[in-house]
């Protein structure tokens, strides 16, 4: 008679529920009240009409504004710059990523300093890094023209942001600056629990460092790519700072962020501005959706 | 002024003794003023100072929250159609002293909609140019030119005479470097809406077009450095102060004070203020005045009030002037400082005040900032060389129209 | 392990390529901040100040009370107090989600329960979520709470943003982790949560050093919430001080490059101190 | 009527995913303090058993008892168990002394108790110096010692311990299985004891379970399941050399029997005859099996011939290898021999078999035929 | 003139940090083809040597040559070793396959050919079901093969192997150690082999090694180890149970010597006069060491009065624990005796001891004398 024990009733799975149930409830109360709760009330702001603002009386309207900001054409555009930075940013992020985490891993003399210096880029306010950047990139008398002209590789001040892809790609340079040491941090958490002892074992059958990256570390830090993917990509699909400083709202360089900002804060419009952000936010969804269900296979 | 008198509003001083009010404005006030004030109305204030940048955004959200937020809030020139379209702020006129208002008169116009005025102006601030006196002297020339004819010939003066790039102009895609295509179309003679805010700025005879084209062609003749077309207004000042170029156009009246800060400058004494130039003799320049508002939501109106009131009175605007450097805006004011030397430049000013007026004369619409927004990046296109003026102005006035069904 | 020359020669190659890259631009800030406004305008010839001054660091700290700075004055004291504020924002709000991300991480790790897969997809997908649209909502929330301008509405709310990847990055941990000291404990006699408060945390450490690190540094760069959350002392990040030296007209280099100096001090303290719990792979020899 | 100090397994099963059957309907009863030794190859679900026991792997089927109180469902620490882990299982961020004293510190004993147990404990296992190392500063040896010093302390209602000696040297292995039984005794627990060790097996425990695929072979004295196998599995598993199992047939000769195998003819015993399943098996085929120590080169009893193949001195005894005439090429019988035995490698000779200590079992279903 | 299929250790020294001396000062070499097993007591510093030698850690001091090729500094994939961990070190994110067919990928070996040498050990090893599980579905045991597997599919210049037999059962230990001898005889690379089992060390060991506290003992071949222990040491590690070693007297009796030990007093045989050390220390006290399996009950030699303490029946023997007369009440001897002597526990009885193989250590320094 199978099952028949069931009566007796399962302490100890019930306590497993019981426990596992305790154990999250912080976690989804602080995000169900502050990240949840305020969501919801932010879709319904992004199918309401912008209201009295914009001369029109409050309501529901259905799919419109993702109709309107779908089809704007600088919004198309913003789009297309955007998948521009996240696959730039996303791939460079994380194949440098890799690289310092890999290096940092290893325990050596001065490695706190290496640290401490890895995670300035980030901590440094944005304010001042944009300042900063936009001293190196000034088109008259940036840093990087100086260098340049010093050492005769160019023979007159460039204006770097100016054309379009050059732009992107010094824009996607800073954005990776300042997110490097984040990306580098998950995995060097990632990092932590890959057992010591496989090292020994794979170099005892032959494999030198480079392989012993390919074939242990690489593979066991799936979950942890996973993980820096996501958070690249968030990242880069909202790329903003960077932008604004560098090149204001040029058109040639602007982000759907910038484009969300605009509409937002500046007209005030937060019926297409939500509804663009959500947009956003679905993309982003669907992606780190997609990693994680490609990175899954599980390690152990 | 007779302080006691003046502080108070039509609601009685006593009412509002003890109450504590929310200030919040992107420049700091010392708090020796701030003491003051609650000596003589017994209001304390809670002064909050916010970043530039910021000041708009937090108003922004809290407004659409319809959450309070402060009891006197900043209020820039570009809010008014979207603030009180939106009815976020308080309309002014029955708050405020009579008197108050009437000397605010001139600036306030930008701060109008409707019919009620929705601030009171406390930095007027407006578009005029700062030059070099040195380089011009070098060039032989002897005064500013008023007319865009002499500024060219000037130009030219200039470069001979060993300055590579004379004129500075910002010309990013952000709100700084859209202002100098405002400012030369009301210069060149024209406007950018008519009185039912119908674009007209899109043919290429029209004073936007001009002057959209007059900025590409500075670019293109090498008047302005290449990199102007990613230059932002404080950089372009910076480049200015350094003692790069000879010409700044369109920038603001305290301005002047910073040229001769020698922490600052390399060209103390030598900056002068000059009148933006027109067709024929001194342009239409516009102001960019900021003032005091007071939000819908705002827990002590009448206390709100009477620290607007205070702020206007000429004794307190000239402290405060000298903290800030924001220019005050009551005439009283501005001609007490005339008078006592204690404007820079202040000729030049006073002169330039007579030919400011608002950019959009029924002030500003409630669509302005999604105009200007796109008007930075079209613009910005445009001297860039990636898009014609044409296509970029007709884009922009497409866009605005379709803003104002 | 025993290692040749190469390696080590291509491993200090990569740790300098590393600190070249990270540092070059801090480099430009340090110089900055040593300069005048004037020497900063002057640009090319004056990257490195001819004349190195404290100036701006004093002004930070000091106030300035020169006339006319277009906005951006300095008040005394300010700078300091903004940098306890970030500082204990940091700290409190890295610790509480430390603590509510872990539990989570391993409820959804180990223990199998009811909803729990979904639950974890729930919360992990919140991090796709602009700050943008629940902006509104939360202020609004926040404001009917009393908890604007206030150090513990804002912490609130980054434990409520970061939790999700903090959550995410402890739960691919506890599941690599090996299960059988937690089971000893079980045996010893712990409840599960005793097991998991004295072996598994224990044994997460270095993992949760890491992410220790990554919460910090992740709440103190943070800028558009305390922003929009923040309107006095009181509760005012260093970020959201440093961005009104901008001034209308006006940007004060120096001063913003000092500041930016200044506050990367605590998070390189941070990063030293918890160098040592993350452990690696012991190398080199 | 509570049976104190038992350990009572009830038709446990255990399906892994995957389809894996680890343990299939085993019944078993750990008597009170009875020192139980589980063995069966490696991966017929010995471990698994044990986890089950302990409350760390969920039954699939049955019930199990401590005590005579169910605790199937119950979780670990409710079952007051000590175990010891195969793979040791240490606390790697505690010391060696906290190590074993958690236990103790989670059933909140007083400080000095806790710290007197641990000594004692850290002496008999020969810790003493290490008390204060963490694991990973430890050799394989040491770390095992450390495992079983954290069940001992507990004194426990159960114990569980998996190979808990195997990383030991023999010198230590032998000390260590007199100090777990002097232990246990004391305590009087019951214990589960997996271990590969013949000699442990025999020497420790009360009775020995032979596991095969997750089924329960036989249960019995360690004396039962040597001497009489239930089948050639347990026979071939139990002992060391394992015995010889050779195919044979058993014929009538005369008016005994006899057994032929390979070339040779033994002449079976009268006793034999008496056995009632043997009989069936008359004239025909049988497997026969030899235990190694059952070979002699001199002394009665029946003879084989063979050639040397190959020996291994054990020092205190010889290990020969040997090739009987008459059988398939490869076939190769074990004999343990005295170390005097005077063989050599290579050559022929003729060995002589303990007739009295044969064993039969059916060729196919290899049960014993007794 | 290299030497091939050598390992060289030349004053190799190990420090730990916090002042353990794990290895001190060994010198050791596994000549061309050997199978030089390592024993010694837990903790003695088998498997920092083993480490040392694979390059996983830093040598303190002291010379490691491969094939003659000093490899002291030289990383472990350039060293062309294979080994097997004593705690398996698997690969947790690969399948058994993969973890077996890892070393020959890192040798770029074709595919067809990785493929047939892995599924030739699965089978060898008993492997060839799992070999698409992950090492955490797998048992003890299993996990052991799988190590196993990995080293022995890599045919490198030299094997290391870590008790790598420590978690099988015994029979299939007796095959693996057959299978692992094959193996490394066919590859004929130098094997340095740890174990804690005194059959494999007997059996498998071309030479035998014994460390203590990280310092070499003896080296000699099993039965030298066996028969002429240098000292009381590796007399009483070498042989299970353990040599007996009891306090006793050489005395000049008659013609003769005799030895007196407790009450017992046996006449020693002429052939011990001519031990030259042994002269020396006629009428002092000596160790005296009597091997369990020396023991008898009937036959001649010396004899001992003894009550019976306790009997362990090991199926095939009986190991009898003695108190002899005369001496210290906890005083203990081990015999091994055939299974059928006639001993009841609590009984008084004589034993007869075999006096030609005696041994004799110096009580002090327990140096053997010879
Ligand atoms: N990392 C370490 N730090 C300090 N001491 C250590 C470390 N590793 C090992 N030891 C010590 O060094 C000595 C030798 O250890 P090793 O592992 O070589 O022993 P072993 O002979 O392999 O023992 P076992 O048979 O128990 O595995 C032991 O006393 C051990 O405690
Ligand atoms: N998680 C798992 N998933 C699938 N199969 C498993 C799992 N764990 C164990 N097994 C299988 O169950 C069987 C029993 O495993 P168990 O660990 O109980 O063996 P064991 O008797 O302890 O063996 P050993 O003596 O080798 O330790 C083995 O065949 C093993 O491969
Ligand atoms: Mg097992
Ligand atoms: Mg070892």
């Amino acid at each position: 008679m199978p099952g028949r024990w069931n009566r007796e009733g399962d302490r100890s799975a019930r306590e497993t529920q019981i426990l596992g149930w305790i154990l999250v409830v912080p976690a989804m109360a602080a995000v169900g009240a502050l990240i949840l709760y305020p969501l919801v009330k932010g879709f319904q702001q992004s199918i309401q009409s912008g209201g009295i603002l914009f001369g029109e009386l409050p309501g529901y309207v259905g799919t419109r504004n993702y109709r309107d900001v779908l089809n704007d054409p600088t919004s198309r555009d913003a789009m297309r710059h955007t998948l521009e930075y996240v696959l730039l940013a996303v791939s460079l992020e994380l194949v440098l990523g890799i690289f310092v985490a890999v290096t940092l891993h290893r325990v050596f003399r001065g490695r706190g300093f290496v640290l401490a210096v890895l995670i300035l880029p980030w901590a440094l306010p944005s304010v001042v890094s944009g300042v900063l950047w936009r001293r190196v990139f000034d088109p008259d008398n940036g840093l990087l023209n100086s260098v340049l002209l010093h050492l005769h590789i160019i023979n007159q001040p460039q204006v770097w942001l100016a054309s379009g892809r050059g732009a992107i790609i010094y824009i996607t340079l800073v954005h990776v600056w300042g997110v490097l040491p984040l990306i580098s941090l998950i995995f060097l958490a990632g990092l932590q629990s890959v057992p010591d002892e496989v090292y020994s074992a794979s170099a005892v059958d032959g494999a030198g460092p480079w392989r012993q990256f390919r074939y242990i570390t690489l593979p066991l830090l799936r979950p942890s790519m996973a993980i820096a993917l996501t958070v690249g990509t968030l990242l880069a699909i909202s790329i903003f700072d960077e932008i604004y400083v560098l090149n204001g709202t040029a058109l040639n360089t602007r982000s759907i962020l910038i484009q969300v900002y605009n509409t937002t804060f500046v007209e005030a419009d937060f019926a297409h501005g939500t509804a663009l952000a959500f947009v956003l936010a679905a993309v982003t969804a669907v992606l780190g959706g997609f990693y994680a269900l490609a990175l899954r296979r599980s390690t152990v | 002024g007779g302080s006691s008198s003046s502080s108070g509003s039509s609601a009685s001083s006593e009412s509002i003794r003890g109450q504590t009010i929310t200030v919040l404005v992107p420049y700091v006030m010392p708090q020796k003023l701030l003491n003051q004030f609650t000596a003589e109305t017994g209001v304390n204030v809670n002064y909050v100072r916010t970043g530039w940048d910021a000041t708009h955004n937090k108003l922004i959200v809290a407004n659409t929250a319809k959450t309070y937020i402060a009891d006197v809030a900043e209020f820039d020139w570009s809010f008014t159609g979207q603030f009180a379209g939106a009815g976020w702020v308080e309309p002014l006129d029955n708050l405020l002293p009579a008197k108050t208002l009437a000397d605010l008169k001139s600036t306030d116009a930008a701060f109008v909609s409707g019919g009620k005025t929705y601030a009171a102006c406390y930095s007027n601030d407006f578009r005029l140019s700062m030059y070099n006196k040195q380089m011009f002297a070098k060039a032989g020339i002897t005064s500013f030119p008023a007319t865009f004819d002499e500024l060219a010939t000037d130009i030219q003066k200039l470069q001979a005479s060993g300055v590579k790039y004379p004129l500075q102009i910002p010309m990013a895609a952000t709100e700084g470097g859209i202002t100098p295509w405002y400012l030369l179309t009301l210069a060149m003679g024209g406007q950018l809406f008519d009185q039912n805010l119908k674009p007209v700025f899109q043919t290429p005879d029209s004073a936007g077009y001009k002057a959209l084209q007059w900025e590409a062609d500075a670019v293109k003749n090498g008047w302005v450095s290449p990199g102007s077309v990613a230059l932002n207004d404080d950089v372009a000042l910076n480049d200015f102060l350094a003692g790069q170029s000879a010409i700044l156009f369109a920038t603001g009246p305290g301005n002047l004070p910073t040229a001769n800060d020698p922490s600052q400058s390399s060209i103390v004494g030598k900056a002068a203020l000059g009148l933006v130039p027109g067709v024929d003799g001194p342009g239409a320049s516009f102001g960019l005045p900021e003032g005091l508002s007071i939000p819908v939501t705002a827990k002590h109106k009448a206390a709100a009030a009477a620290f607007i009131n205070w702020w206007e009175q000429p004794k307190n605007a000239i402290a405060i002037y000298k903290t800030q450097g924001s220019l005050p805006c009551g005439t009283s004011t501005i001609k007490q400082m005339v008078a006592t030397g204690q404007l820079q430049g202040g000729d030049v000013l006073n002169q330039e005040l007579t030919h400011v007026g608002p950019l959009f004369q029924a002030g500003a619409p409630i669509w302005y900032s999604q105009f200007s927004a796109d008007a930075q990046g079209l613009a910005n296109a445009a001297v860039k060389g990636q898009m014609s003026v044409q296509d970029a102005l007709t884009q922009l006035a497409d866009k605005a129209s379709a803003r104002t069904q | 392990m025993t290692t040749t020359l190469g390696m080590r020669v291509l491993k200090a190659l990569a740790v300098t390529l590393i600190v070249v890259w990270s540092l070059a631009p801090i480099v430009l800030g340090v110089t900055t901040s040593l300069s005048t406004q004037r020497e900063v305008n002057e640009g090319p010839s004056h990257w490195f100040p001819h004349h190195p001054t404290t100036q701006a660091y004093r002004a930070l700290i000091g106030g300035t009370t020169g006339e006319h700075s277009g906005g951006t004055v300095t008040q005394r004291g300010e700078f300091v107090q903004s940098m306890w504020v970030s500082a204990e924002l940091a700290l409190l709000s890295a610790g509480l989600t430390l603590v509510v991300a872990t539990m989570a991480a391993y409820a959804f790790g180990r223990l199998r329960f009811r909803f729990g897969g979904f639950l974890l997809a729930l919360l992990v997908g919140t991090m796709v979520v602009p700050i943008f649209v629940v902006v509104i909502a939360l202020f609004k929330l926040m404001a009917n709470a009393h908890l604007i301008d206030t150090k513990k509405g804002l912490v609130l709310v980054f434990v409520a943003t970061l939790t999700p990847l903090a959550t995410w990055l402890l739960y691919t941990q506890v599941r690599e982790m090996p299960a059988e000291p937690e089971e000893a404990a079980l045996i010893d006699g712990c409840r599960r949560w005793q097991a998991f408060v004295r072996v598994v945390i224990p044994q997460m450490s270095s993992g949760i050093a890491a992410v220790a690190a990554i919460l910090a540094l992740s709440v103190w760069g943070e800028f558009l919430i305390p922003l929009l959350l923040t309107q006095t002392q009181n509760a005012k990040p260093v970020t959201v001080l440093i961005t009104e030296y901008v001034g209308k007209y006006t940007t004060n280099y120096p001063i913003l490059a000092a500041g930016g100096v200044l506050a990367l001090i605590p998070p390189a303290l941070l990063a030293l101190a918890l160098n040592k719990r993350i452990t690696g792979m012991l190398a080199g020899s | 009527m509570t049976a104190t100090g038992t350990i009572t397994l009830e038709s446990v099963t255990k399906h892994f995913p995957g389809g894996v059957v680890a343990v299939d309907n085993l019944s078993l009863e750990v008597q009170p303090g009875e020192f139980l030794v589980l063995v069966g190859p490696s991966g017929c679900g010995k471990t698994t058993a044990l986890r089950m026991v302990a409350g760390l792997e969920p039954v699939t089927d049955g019930q199990i008892r401590i005590n005579d109180r169910v605790v199937t469902r119950l979780p670990p620490r409710d079952r007051d168990i000590a175990m010891v882990f195969q793979n040791y299982a240490l606390y790697a961020h505690m010391t060696v002394r906290n190590n074993m004293a958690f236990g103790l510190k989670m059933a909140r004993m007083p400080k000095d108790e806790i710290r007197r147990r641990v000594d004692e404990a850290a002496v008999m296992l020969g810790l003493t110096e290490l008390l204060n190392r963490k694991p990973r500063q430890l050799s394989g040896g040491q770390r095992q010692r450390v495992a079983m010093g954290r069940a001992i302390v507990r004194e426990p209602s159960a114990f569980l311990m998996d190979e808990p000696l195997s990383n030991l040297d023999a010198k230590l292995r032998v000390e260590m299985r007199g100090e777990i039984i002097r232990v246990q005794r004391r305590i009087a627990a019951p214990t589960l004891y997996v271990t590969h060790d013949q000699t442990e097996a025999m020497t420790m425990g009360d009775r020995v379970a032979i596991l095969r695929d997750g089924l329960l072979q036989q249960l019995g004295t360690p004396d039962q399941v040597y001497d009489r196998p239930v089948n050639a599995f347990v026979a071939g598993f139990i002992g060391s050399p394992s015995m010889n199992l050779l195919p044979a047939g058993l014929e009538a000769d005369g008016d005994g029997w006899a057994i032929s195998v390979g070339g040779a003819r033994l002449a079976a015993p009268k006793l034999l005859e008496q056995r009632r399943s043997l009989r069936g098996y008359l004239g025909k085929p049988v497997t026969l099996g030899i235990r190694p120590e059952d070979f002699g080169t001199d002394g009665g009893g029946g003879e084989i011939d063979v050639t040397v193949s190959r020996l291994e001195s054990l020092g205190s005894e010889l290990v020969a290898y040997l090739a009987p005439a008459g059988m398939a090429a490869d076939t190769l019988l074990t004999a343990r021999l005295e170390r005097r035995a005077s063989l050599a490698e290579g050559s022929a000779t003729r060995v002589t078999v303990d007739v009295d200590r044969l064993y039969f079992f059916d060729p196919d279903s290899g049960a014993a035929l007794t």
